[in-house]
């Protein structure tokens, strides 16, 4: 941690910048405040969903690189539910919209299961492709049927009806959509250590032949998982429009969470709660980051580099760990 | 902060942009920032800041942050940034935004854009006037309405000065993707087309009529450095005029949350110097009907005007409203292309 | 004579094991020399460490009576000193052919490979050393027995010195074992020495000049074959004494529990496996299945346990007609499953050993509420209660089990099929690379619960330990069973014939 | 047809042939076994790093040169993190698209709108004006050409020489290579390295030749689309050319049929190139399952993505 910071530095510092001011400036933007750690959370929720629902197939040692597509599509099936009861009441419309991003999210898990279970048909690709026609097909509805007319300039469907929207709290932008990741990583820690389920999973993802011998049903498990990760995903789409966005639109769906997602779930190995703070600390980064360009007039170029290393140096130094750990253990 | 402008108070400024894209895409945000540079020279703005590549829905984060480390002056710089800017705009009445290429105005946050399509109707007649196989070709960006007017327009522009012309269209579904465009450029070569268009950001499209040897219009800059054979004109961006007239509103207090929609006159929007190959009648034409537009005697959109289907959607006489222009959502007879969900209708 | 290698004072540790404590080892050009020891005794490492596989911690290597720089020893120096390994677990590339196994471990071959070339000399060393083999087949395609002969080829295409063999015969059949000593003494005639690892004390006499004893990383002796005798020698390794020969219990057969009747079953290539085979197996028997292996016994035992669908017949358990079987349904029915593959199917490698004891039974009120809510205390007391029970060796209860000795991970799959009481167990190969001490403990085990009225399907191709340990005998052949006698009246030689398809000799 | 097709399937090889360097590339990396998902970073560096060389020596080759050996130089970031401290290779590369975005926008600043020396389309005496097949293959510019070259040399060397044996066996079985004397760790550096060195070459293709500017985040997505094709060609390169072609022709085939007012969904006909992969996958899968062979050959290389530490047991 300490060498990612030391080599951010040095990105900072062959851009012309003081090191200390640029960290200053990163965590007075991320965390200066009660309003900057407000926004800092409000970028941690979907990176929290997203990852969550990548260390769920981690467990099993499937590969769901397809959290970007399934947040899109339950942000679509968000907005369709939004659309389609619009004059329910809240009480009624909300539950209803998680169940129909819950639901399509899942479905978008669904192929990649089938053909996996089926056909063993690599996971790592259809997930991966299935992003692109997920972008596609939102784009689709956007440009086409789900415009708002009302909004000529750009596609995007029309303002989620009031009863649709989470509440944001003390002024800020925050809903209770980070309160519901950090519980679901709860409860997922709870499934993956104390659950016959957890165990089961667990055992799948390190072999199958064992689980198979076991009279676990390897490949309806598979399927669920798979599931289940999009449904996960699917929320995070549902709660980023029902607490942010308000309205599906072109570029405002998804800020690459589903590929972060990635990242934060191998960094955390797994282990949701984890999860809750490597979200938290790449949530800041981003948050950070921005802070970095408004105030120290870097380009965005800077500031991904500056990621990139600190990813680098993190990765390295949990290596290092490990080597002295073992070295230890001699 | 008591000498800082705030609306209706004179004072010193700090200009801030969120830009779309990068500063690097040689474009739309690109031109930005060059008016932002600009303006950064002025003697009353005392800091500009900017940030790039913002995605619509991280914008409202990054305005808000603009707005709490008190910069006064706020632009935001795509047609997606309309509600966060408003939103932002209402927490912090003491500042101003302005945003780029929509219709929302409050108590403190106005719009702009430029009739750039009035640019792109007199590169349209470079292109109709330089055609030998009556076939011309556009690569556009995002089928939408600020990019469908100016794909109309320079259809017009060229159908004025060759009535025989016929302009194709393809769209990109991305603002800059030069290896896409130059594929859609290619595309349009392959069915003949002889004098290429595009409203897109990067000269790709130039550089393919360059290596073909045919003709072709730009957009954003001038462009004739990457296709000096080929350039005929482009039809340019120059923020300045508007960047500077708001700060020296703001700070001479007498900003007021409005719609402009400036254009050749103001210099906003204009034309680059024409290529070699241009003959002089037909710059001379091109200067006159410019002329006619910068009287207010010529509107581009002026009826009558056909939807591809040949039903009047203009009728003689009528010029359209601001308003109509923006939602513009039909292509003119003689464009051989299509719009997704055309059955979406308006207004 | 001079020993041709000369390891002195080695020294090797693992994170948490000492594997190696100061072991001299020297081998003299042409003999075949043993190495003995119980599972976990450092033998495997010694080996490896001469092959130039691990790097030793402490210690000097002499070759030729030239000291070498033993901590940069390697696996090139190695093999340019003429020293080559056959692992244990074979060093092949599944997917590639025999050819480009061979090519890899030629380190001189040109830039372009002579295919040709290679497939002549594979041609020529068959025909000097009977080693028949498809050059073009692919390595997943071949049986264990073809897979150690592309391993010896490997090796003789060397000038190999010094040949390491790690329990060449513990896959193999009598046959093939067989076949194998007699390239083994033919090479040793050349001038080859020859390591070979073994835990079958009769076959390290029949072929070997002289026995090192590993026991605990340390050195326990090294003896010429003559000045010794078994009994001594499992003394040396275990410490104590050991009795190879069961105490049976007199054989009372209880009803049917297993019943098959003419089933038929699909190997994995989707080739006829099981050719309407019938068998009954009773309760408080032990059934052993002989067979020279890819006969459909591995199929038979996945037919049972539920790991494979039959495609035609019946198939009764305790009176139950379960012929769509399930693993679910044979564990439900009390068939216990002792699979030859350890690692892969018998336990969670990667995981502590808790996670492999209740693979089966976690859903037990014992260990969970309801199947959902694991009660996790109670599950470790109950792998430490089975540790101490079954006298398992482990570095902790949540180091991954996959680091335990071959004797020791076989404990943990007996502990747990056989504490939930089966009503029928189906054992594979369960002594297969077991060390004396660990073969005595799982066929104690297998006797007792025959007393406690299991009825027992021994799969083996040991016909040793079948003769010693079964009640009756099987002998399948081509997916058929085409004998069943009592233990008692046959004996080795019927057998063999049998399985090779003599059958009508034998009836 | 031919006026329709000939365009189209040219445009196909031209828009395809970064997609290919890029994709043999990473089967480079994939078969040694390892994966390198930093493929978008990478391109654009190679993208960035040859244009300025072009700029400054005058000479497009010079560039795509530089911009190749750079690709190399960056991805052996990836291969210390890798193999040297066997970390995980998924995040690695993810953090190095990060990276490669971020210094390619850094180096770029200065770049933009500014014209350097680039490759122009040759055509190859007698062989382009054979109908169709000359337009379609021989009206190119150099690095094109090259391709034709590089692809067959790679399938060879990886399927017909010691060099690629080696690679291959690492990547199914590092400990088998191992202990025939071969150093796993060194040949993986090679084959990353070889990798990136081509993933910077397809960048600078695109900026040197495709569309000869320097344009931020010019790649475009197109680094993830080779890694798609990597498994769609089933880690070979012969497969790898059709894969990357019928990508590229796909996107022509969208324009063309616009161009000509053709009443389509650009959005759904984009999503056709990806649903027909997940297709094609489906149907190949489903063969190898019925004639029951060795599924590994669709599934990859064994090893792939598992780090090798000489002394862990498997
Ligand atoms: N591995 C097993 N062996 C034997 N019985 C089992 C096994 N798993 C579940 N059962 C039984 O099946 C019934 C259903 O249990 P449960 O819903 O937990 O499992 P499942 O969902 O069917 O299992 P899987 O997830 O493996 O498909 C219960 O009676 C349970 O005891
Ligand atoms: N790569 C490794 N990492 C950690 N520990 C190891 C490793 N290899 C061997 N060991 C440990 O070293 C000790 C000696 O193991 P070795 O494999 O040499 O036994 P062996 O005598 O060959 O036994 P077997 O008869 O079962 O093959 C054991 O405790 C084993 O767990
Ligand atoms: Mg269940
Ligand atoms: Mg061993």
């Amino acid at each position: 941690m300490l060498f990612a910071l030391i080599a951010g530095s040095f990105v900072f510092w062959i851009n012309g910048a003081n090191p200390f001011e640029a960290y200053k400036e990163m965590f007075v933007g991320a965390f200066g405040d009660g309003y900057s750690l407000s926004e800092t959370l409000v970028q941690t929720t979907p990176l929290l969903f997203t990852g969550l629902a990548v260390s769920l197939t981690l467990r099993t040692l499937l590969w769901n690189i397809g959290a970007e597509g399934q947040f899109f599509m339950g942000a679509m099936g968000a907005t369709w539910a939004a659309q389609a009861f619009s004059n329910q009441p809240p009480w009624i419309l909300i539950p209803l919209l998680m169940l129909s991003a819950v639901v399509a999210g899942a479905l978008w898990g669904l192929p990649p299961a089938i053909l996996k279970t089926r056909l063993q048909v690599n996971e790592i690709l259809t997930t991966l492709l299935l992003n692109y026609v997920a972008i596609f097909y939102v784009n689709y509805l956007l440009y086409g049927p789900w415009k708002d007319p009302r909004y000529p300039g750009f596609p995007q469907t029309p303002r989620y009806p009031d009863a649709a929207l989470l509440h944001q709290y003390f002024n800020t932008r925050l809903s209770m959509g980070i309160i519901i990741g950090v519980i679901l990583a709860i409860v997922l820690y709870v499934l993956y250590k104390k659950t016959g389920w957890g165990y089961k999973i667990q055992v799948i993802g390190q072999s199958r032949k064992t689980a198979t011998y076991a009279g676990i049903r390897v490949n309806r498990n598979i399927v669920r998982v798979l599931m289940i990760s999009g449904a996960i995903a699917g929320l995070g789409g549902m709660l980023q429009i029902s607490g942010l966005q308000h309205k599906l639109r072109l570029g405002g769906i998804s800020n690459n969470y589903g590929y972060t997602g990635i990242i934060i779930a191998f960094l955390a190995n797994g282990n949701p709660l984890a999860v809750i703070f490597v979200a938290l600390f790449m949530g800041a980064l981003l948050v950070g980051g921005d802070s970095l360009q408004m105030t120290m007039g870097f380009g965005k170029g800077v500031v991904h580099m500056f990621e990139g290393m600190v990813l680098f140096f993190v990765l390295a130094g949990e290596a290092f760990k490990r080597y002295k750990i073992q070295w230890i253990k001699k | 902060a008591g000498d800082m402008a705030a609306p209706g108070k004179p004072g010193d400024i700090k200009a801030a942009f969120v830009l779309v894209g990068p500063v690097g895409d040689g474009g739309w945000s690109y031109m930005h920032n060059e008016g932002r540079k600009a303006l950064g020279k002025l003697p009353y703005v005392k800091k500009t800041a900017f940030i790039e590549s913002v995605p619509e829905g991280e914008s409202e984060r990054v305005i808000m942050e603009f707005a709490r480390k008190g910069f006064n002056l706020i632009f935001t710089t795509s047609y997606g940034y309309a509600d966060p800017t408003l939103n932002v705009a209402r927490r912090f009445p003491n500042a101003v935004f302005q945003h780029c290429s929509g219709f929302l105005t409050s108590e403190n946050m106005g719009n702009y854009f430029g009739r750039v399509h009035d640019a792109m109707y007199l590169a349209g007649m470079a292109a109709g006037a330089m055609t030998e196989s009556n076939i011309l070709g556009i690569v556009a960006a995002h089928p939408i309405p600020e990019v469908i007017r100016n794909v109309n327009a320079w259809a017009l522009g060229a159908q004025a000065v060759n009535p025989d012309v016929k302009v194709h269209v393809v769209w990109t579904n991305s603002w800059f993707d030069p290896p896409r465009e130059r594929e859609g450029a290619e595309s349009l070569v392959a069915i003949g087309a002889d004098v290429l268009g595009q409203d897109q950001d990067s000269p790709a499209v130039q550089q393919v009529a360059q290596r073909k040897g045919l003709y072709s219009t730009g957009y954003n800059s001038d462009m004739t450095k990457f296709a000096p054979k080929a350039h005929l004109v482009s039809a340019v961006w120059d923020w300045s005029p508007i960047l500077n007239s708001l700060a020296k509103d703001l700070h001479e207090g007498t900003w007021e949350p409005e719609s402009i929609w400036w254009g050749l006159k103001e210099g906003v929007v204009g034309l680059s110097p024409f290529g070699k190959m241009v003959p002089e009648d037909v710059i001379a034409k091109i200067e006159a009907k410019k002329q006619e537009i910068l009287d207010g005697k010529f509107a581009v959109f002026g009826g009558e005007i056909h939807d591809q289907s040949g039903n009047i959607v203009i009728p003689t006489g009528v010029t359209p409203t601001d308003d109509e222009l923006l939602s513009q959502y039909y292509l003119v007879k003689g464009i051989v292309g299509s719009l997704p969900g055309g059955e979406v209708r308006y207004h | 004579m001079k020993p041709y290698v000369k390891l002195q004072r080695i020294t090797k540790r693992f994170p948490g094991v000492l594997a190696l404590d100061n072991v001299d080892f020297d081998v003299l050009p042409g003999e075949i020399h043993a190495l003995l020891g119980e599972n976990g005794a450092g033998k495997t490492v010694l080996t490896n460490i001469l092959s130039g596989r691990y790097q030793l911690d402490e210690g000097e290597l002499s070759i030729k009576g030239n000291k070498v720089n033993a901590l940069k020893w390697s696996a090139r120096d190695a093999l340019e000193q003429g020293i080559g390994m056959i692992y244990q677990d074979f060093m092949l590339v599944e997917e590639h052919t025999v050819l480009e196994n061979i090519a890899l471990a030629d380190l001189s071959i040109p830039f372009f490979p002579d295919y040709e070339k290679i497939y002549n000399t594979i041609t020529e060393l068959g025909i000097k050393y009977q080693l028949e083999i498809d050059p073009n087949a692919k390595i997943w395609q071949l049986s264990v027995g073809e897979k150690q002969r592309v391993e010896i080829i490997k090796a003789l295409m060397h000038e190999t010195k010094v040949l390491i063999m790690d329990e060449p015969t513990a896959v193999l059949t009598p046959q093939e074992s067989d076949d194998l000593f007699k390239i083994v003494k033919k090479l040793a005639m050349e001038g080859t020495s020859i390591i070979f690892i073994s835990h079958k004390l009769p076959e390290v006499f029949s072929i070997c000049d002289r026995i090192t004893v590993l026991r605990k990383g340390k050195h326990i002796g090294t003896v010429n074959v003559t000045d010794t005798n078994e009994k001594e020698l499992a003394k040396m390794m275990v410490g104590r004494e050991v009795f190879l020969k069961t105490n049976k219990a007199e054989y009372t057969p209880g009803p049917p529990v297993i019943e098959l009747i003419g089933i038929s079953a699909l190997s994995d290539r989707k080739t006829p496996a099981l050719n309407k085979l019938s068998i009954t197996v009773n309760q408080g028997e032990i059934f052993g299945l002989a067979g020279v292996s890819g006969n459909g016994q591995k199929e038979l035992a996945e037919v049972i346990t539920g790991l494979r669908p039959s495609t035609d017949g019946k198939m009764v358990i305790n009176g139950k007609d379960i012929s769509e079987n399930t693993p679910r349904k044979a564990i439900r029915e009390g068939v216990g499953h002792i699979p030859d593959d350890r690692i892969g199917m018998g336990v969670v490698p990667d995981l502590g050993m808790p996670k492999s004891m209740v693979l089966k039974n976690y859903r037990e009120e014992r260990f969970s509420f309801k199947g959902i809510f694991l009660k996790n205390e109670a599950i470790i007391n109950y792998t430490k209660k089975l540790i101490e029970k079954f006298n398992i060796k482990t570095s902790g209860i949540e180091s991954p089990v996959k680091l335990l000795s071959g004797g020791n991970l076989q404990k943990v799959i007996i502990a747990r099929e056989i504490s939930e009481s089966p009503s029928a167990l189906v054992a594979v190969h369960p002594t297969q690379g077991l060390d004396v001490g660990a073969t005595e403990f799982v066929r104690d085990s297998l006797e007792k619960q025959r007393i406690d009225g299991a009825a027992i399907l021994l799969i083996s191709e040991d016909l040793e330990e079948l003769l010693a340990v079964s009640d009756r005998i099987g002998v399948i052949y081509e997916g058929e069973i085409v004998d069943v006698s009592l233990t008692k009246d046959t004996n080795i030689e019927a057998l063999g014939l049998l399985m090779t398809g003599g059958k009508i000799a034998a009836v | 047809m031919i006026e329709f097709l000939g365009p189209f399937l040219q445009a196909a090889v031209r828009s395809g042939t970064p997609l290919l360097f890029a994709t043999v590339g990473e089967i480079y990396t994939e078969r040694s076994g390892n994966i390198n998902l930093g493929i978008e970073g990478l391109m654009l560096i190679g993208a960035v790093t040859g244009f300025m060389a072009s700029l400054w020596t005058g000479n497009p080759i010079v560039g795509a040169i530089i911009g190749c050996f750079s690709g190399g130089a960056v991805s052996m970031i990836h291969a210390f993190l890798t193999v040297t401290l066997n970390v995980n290779q998924i995040v690695s590369g993810l953090s190095l698209v990060f990276f490669g975005t971020g210094v390619s926008a850094v180096l770029g600043a200065p770049l933009v709108g500014v014209i350097a020396p680039s490759f122009e389309e040759i055509n190859v005496w007698l062989l382009s004006d054979i109908p169709l097949i000359g337009q379609v293959f021989f009206q190119h510019n150099a690095l094109v050409y090259f391709s034709y070259l590089f692809v067959p040399i790679s399938w060879i060397v990886l399927f017909k020489t010691k060099i690629g044996l080696y690679i291959r066996s690492v990547g199914e079985n590092p400990q088998t290579a191992d202990t025939v004397g071969l150093n796993v760790t060194r040949i993986r550096y090679a084959s990353i390295f070889t990798g990136g060195a081509m993933m910077g070459l397809a960048g600078a293709y695109l900026s040197l030749a495709y569309t000869p500017m320097w344009i931020e985040n010019m790649v475009a997505g197109r680094g993830w689309v080779a890694i798609a094709l990597v498994i769609f060609s089933m880690w070979n390169p012969k497969m790898a050319v059709f894969g990357a072609y019928l990508f590229g022709g796909m996107d022509a085939l969208g324009f063309a049929l616009q161009a000509r007012g053709a009443q389509i969904s650009t959005h759904l006909l984009g999503m056709l190139p990806y649903v027909f992969t997940i297709f094609l996958l489906a149907i190949s899968m489903w063969r190898a399952k019925k004639k029951a062979v060795g599924l590994s050959v669709s599934m990859g290389p064994s090893a792939l993505g598992k780090p090798f530490s000489r002394e862990q047991k498997s």
